[in-house]
């Protein structure tokens, strides 16, 4: 047992705090807050720099936990032009990782993932978009809702309904994943603003009208789909906790900051404020321990269903109640600093990727079936 | 609740409904145009707490609340907005002999502002602060060694969108002084903070029940798993007992008086409307992420006004000391 | 409170402060005396709500509330005494005619066991079960067969001390029928124990306030690191907040009426007695861990009253229910 | 990072939980509870089974874990005769080593910590046992009170004030470790009954009326008694953190059991309470490994004390979450099974060795000087 990065990993954790630190700036993240607008050079940065590496998953995990600690909408933002990509990379053909994947990985493309329907939420298996074959085409027709990076992105793996389930009540059967690109005709998007927080990344709803997809962008095998993103999923969780990590860490920060400096003026600091710095910094090292725990199984081929989502499922609760915790403390300072956005940025972390329920629920049905987070 | 203060919430409500309602996300997005603060004034809210001498119309404390309650289910920054006037700036004013100009206010062709950030315990006496910036606005009520000023000149509005209270502007907004006037000692208004404590829960109670019934609602319609979501016990329990803890606070909001009650319910309705605010959202799902929803305003004006009108140690400490009887929890 | 009601609670208080207080501890050890039944009975408490022509004093809801209340402040047993047989059992009685044998319950020359496991959801229709023992006794009332049968014969006492209701001998109790009646449905049975949502919310209020007074009173003379504990702010803060919640729901047990809100009080009182007994317990450091202190048989009694009264699906169920207009929680 | 335990401490685990669920039967752990009795019996039965294995840390805390999750009044019982050796082990002389500890080991003494006094609490420098060196000799006067093994014992590990503060205000200063016999002269003890839980441990309250000690009895060297003990309690906290965790798992799997029983029996079980079991499950996750990683810094002589306090702080209050969590979902089933004796149990965790409002104080202590959980 051993809790100690490798010091490769802590050296990189330390590069991309420095690099957060230096390019985050506070008017940089206050702009892209204020206009909702993608920092895409940012991105470009990031990925130039070498500090986004999609290669090492370790890596992908930390650099988004401290970039997320520095801010939550840029640091999401600089990460996520990859979002989707392992379903490519596991299922997707030699074709498809070279016409599309790899051009992720060079930054010389974006891709998205579409999943989400309008008035669908975390309830995967009951969407409508359909897909018909016609010849070597399939004719898609439907809507994805809450699509990050759906105004930006070049393409979109895509779950859509190839057939009707064999049976009815097996919902999950019949859809398979398709690679949908921006530029087909038929495909628009509406981006979607006045989001709560996050608003440095893309959000849009895409519409698909009778687009024309070529028979070799099906990812992997027809029906399929539904587990290809239930896998895809048990991955990204671990990435959303690291979102969620590195949210807790920063509203940790500025309230130890906060509480310091108050103390270094000789105002006095109350007991009940410093109990609130602990709960908030117990919490935090709980999470990020079970989002190590999660990886060590998951980045090691054996992923365990019930660690992570109960890392993702704490990990985002966490947040929420940190930077909650934190506009307390620091009242008006919170308010009229970074704080506040850290607080509006926070909340996604228990919606998206499967809300808090939805991990609930994962986890007591495999305790009931007798798997454990061991 | 008598009758006449049911009266008084239902036709509060009516006008809600009619002038309010639609235009909530607007207020969210633009600030409270200028037609609706004559609104206010011409239903009797600006002033509805204050002696006819000031030309108020001298609503008893529940009658008052009645309406920081409704408005604040529509629109927290419309009841603040008539909270922070008539029981903040037209008293002031009026301490200060000021009566020409609080008839001004009264009217709707003054409108003051407030700088919230050095109020009550914000460290901010800085450039640009914290304030409302109600448009247009020549005046600003702020706090400067110790005393409580009047000062005229030039608003700039900040840029960035504030946490909460948007619909009054609030936000770093930078103020340039052309004169200014003493209103008293930072006692006085302090004093008028603290005094208002069933206010400030009315508000608080207020906007929760906005955002519980917008949750009810939603969970209704909204189906997951070919279900509406009130069908599941986690959704149907939880905004039971936050429905039900809403109705104890309300109860007592309408039917109880005195300073210490006041207290235990300004420092128990603040921490509820955090918790009922947030919960409202996450039923929502991302939906409720969109200020389209008009759900997350909830949740974001009570985190802003609870750091605006909550003092979290001061307002804790008075209320222990007047449960103990005697000092406690200074450590 | 209106001045009659306030006179009861007065009345009780003194009644409890001069014959339970320092006996309560007793109660725990070995049961509540056969004495105090009678002076229950000669307090008027037993029968308090029921109907002269059964003896009874006809006192309203908020009066008989008012008992329930002080005597679980100082023993939730002997309030759930006083409950189960007025609520409960006396009810059945009259129900089925036996007029005689309540009057005998009545004058205190019969007492009569609950066998409480298997009320309500309990799954437990073995023997021994879960029960009452209020020794001497010979009666025993009991669901079988979805009948409530009163069956007498011999109680055989548990060795294992319960959780809670020590004062009662609820435990693990065996009993051996030599022969039952039937006293109706039980649906007759629920619907007496549905039917008295503000009684026990009464029951879980006054214990949530022993609790809370012991640990205020002990904040104040207990000094950790040179200062009372009522000094820090964590300590002072948490205790006012559970008071201010006390003071809500208490406000609204005296002060409002109606099934849905009876509900509403039992779901959160019987949540908030656990949370407020348990905060009680910690500040009393390990001191709150000895019998002695009596602090710690609130924190029991508070969740094993939880069990026995409050049916976490059905009751949570049937307030979403009437929250939401239909179905609902059901999932 | 690794998060698995070694081959043989698995195997260590596996052995301690059957004995547990062979030696701790419901009967026995009722009755040790209704009687407020020290099981002897187990405590040797552990000690000849080579189950209790004082000289490896990970053993001991494993050890506890597992006993505990069976029955936290027995486990403790069985493991507590060893309570305070730490501090001998580290700072004793050969002597007492020799005379003491190695009997101890070998189950032939039992031993003891004196350390809080009547109205003391965690507040350990006010204490008021005083010894006054006379010849070669030390005269001891004074109280000790919730005193574990306190009636049982052969001799106690005891904090005494043996000077006044050369600075008032630095009230920990002039403390010293004496080794009491029980069999001294002027020494005598009060069995505590009542207790709310844990009721198989004995509690006991210490008198000493003129005790005389011998010189050699001193731990260490005067005046360093305070460090001592505050040493001991960043180590006994990794094993209430597993005393902790044995509760909440115990817990848990009670009602994991009652769950997946009902839905056998065709009760449909409602998410509100699948939701429970996922939370209590997250938590005693959560605190297991805040306990791993406070042992592995600990247990590699590199303790650092934010994530001791953590691991307890958190451990205990899930202990006693799950144990009421347990109850509220069980019902009537759980307040007539052993699930109350749990409940009971559990709340004196966030009681003893330092209480959560302790741990709180030490851990926004730690992160406003700048140390963290790293």
């Amino acid at each position: 047992m051993d809790f100690d990065l490798p010091a490769d990993l802590e050296e990189y954790r330390k590069q991309v705090r420095e690099f957060s630190l230096r390019e985050f700036t506070e008017e940089t993240a206050m702009m892209h807050d204020i206009k909702e607008k993608y920092p895409d050079e940012l991105r470009k940065k990031a990925l130039e720099s070498g500090i986004i590496d999609f290669s090492n998953p370790w890596k992908t995990m930390l650099g988004i936990e401290e970039m997320c600690r520095v801010d939550p909408g840029l640091g999401i933002s600089a990460t996520v032009p990859y979002f989707g990509a392992e379903i490519l990379m596991l299922h997707g053909s030699d074709y498809l990782r070279e016409k599309y994947l790899s051009k992720v990985a060079t930054g010389k493309m974006m891709m998205g993932l579409g999943v989400t329907e309008p008035g669908g939420g975390s309830d995967v298996a009951g969407l409508k978009t359909s897909a018909k074959k016609s010849g070597n085409h399939y004719i898609l027709n439907g809507s994805k809702m809450f699509i990050t990076n759906g105004g930006i992105a070049d393409f979109f793996v895509t779950l859509v309904r190839t057939a009707e389930p064999d049976v009815p009540s097996k919902r999950h059967r019949g859809l398979s994943v398709l690679v949908v690109e921006r530029n087909f005709k038929g495909f628009s998007s509406n981006k979607l603003t006045g989001k709560l927080g996050v608003r440095a990344t893309n959000t849009a709803e895409l519409i698909f009208d009778n687009v024309e997809i070529p028979q070799e962008n099906l990812v992997g095998e027809e029906g399929k789909g539904f587990y290809y993103v239930m896998e895809f999923f048990n991955i990204s969780r671990v990435f959303v906790a690291a979102q969620s990590v590195g949210i807790a860490q920063g509203a940790l920060d500025m309230v130890t900051e906060y509480l310091s400096s108050q103390e270094k003026k000789g105002v006095p600091v109350s007991e009940e404020l410093k109990f609130k710095l602990s709960e908030m910094a117990t919490r935090t090292e709980a999470s990020r321990l079970l989002m190590y725990k999660a990886a060590s199984y998951l980045f090691n081929y054996k992923p365990n269903p019930t660690i992570t989502s109960m890392a993702k499922g704490y990990a985002s609760e966490t947040a929420a109640f940190c930077a909650e915790t934190a506009m307390e403390v620091t009242g008006m300072t919170g308010l009229s600093t970074k704080l506040e956005r850290f607080f509006r940025d926070s909340k996604i972390m228990e919606i998206w990727e499967g809300t808090s329920e939805v991990e609930k629920i994962v986890i007591s049905r495999m305790m009931m079936r007798g798997d454990s987070s061991e | 609740m008598n009758e006449q203060l049911q009266m008084m919430m239902d036709n509060v409500k009516q006008f809600c409904e009619q002038a309010i309602k639609d235009q909530a996300i607007t207020f969210e997005r633009e600030g409270i145009p200028e037609s609706m603060f004559q609104a206010f004034r011409d239903q009797g809210f600006i002033g509805a707490n204050l002696p006819s001498s000031m030309g108020g119309a001298e609503l008893d404390r529940q009658g008052y609340d009645a309406i920081l309650f409704r408005l604040a289910e529509y629109s927290p920054s419309a009841a603040f907005y008539v909270y922070m006037n008539n029981s903040i700036i037209l008293p002031l004013l009026s301490g200060a002999g000021m009566n020409d100009l609080a008839g001004e206010v009264m009217k709707g062709t003054v409108r003051i502002g407030l700088a919230s950030s050095n109020l009550l315990e914000g460290t901010g006496d800085h450039d640009p602060f914290l304030s409302t910036a109600v448009f247009p606005s020549e005046h600003m009520i702020k706090v400067e060694n110790g005393k409580v000023l009047l000062v005229r000149g030039k608003f700039q509005h900040a840029d960035r969108k504030s946490l909460g209270l948007r619909g009054l502007g609030v936000g770093m907004n930078s103020f340039e002084a052309e004169e200014s006037k003493e209103l008293g000692r930072k006692e006085s208004l302090e004093k008028l903070m603290l005094g208002s404590s069933w206010e400030q829960s009315a508000i608080f109670l207020g906007l929760s029940k906005g955002a519980l019934d917008k949750a009810i609602e939603y969970t209704k319609v909204r189906k997951t798993f070919n279900y509406p979501l009130k069908d599941y016990s986690p959704v149907a329990f939880r905004l039971s007992e936050l429905m039900s803890d809403l109705e104890f606070m309300t109860h007592f909001l309408f039917s109880e008086e005195g300073e210490q009650k006041g207290l235990m319910l300004k420092a128990r309705s603040s921490d509820f409307s955090r918790k009922a605010t947030k919960h409202a959202l996450q039923y929502h799902g991302g939906y409720g992420y969109l200020e389209d929803f008009g759900v997350e305003k909830f949740y974001r004006d009570s985190v802003a006004l609870s750091s605006l009108m909550f003092r979290p140690e001061g307002d804790k400490k008075a209320l222990a000391e007047s449960i103990y009887g005697s000092k406690s929890g200074y450590l």
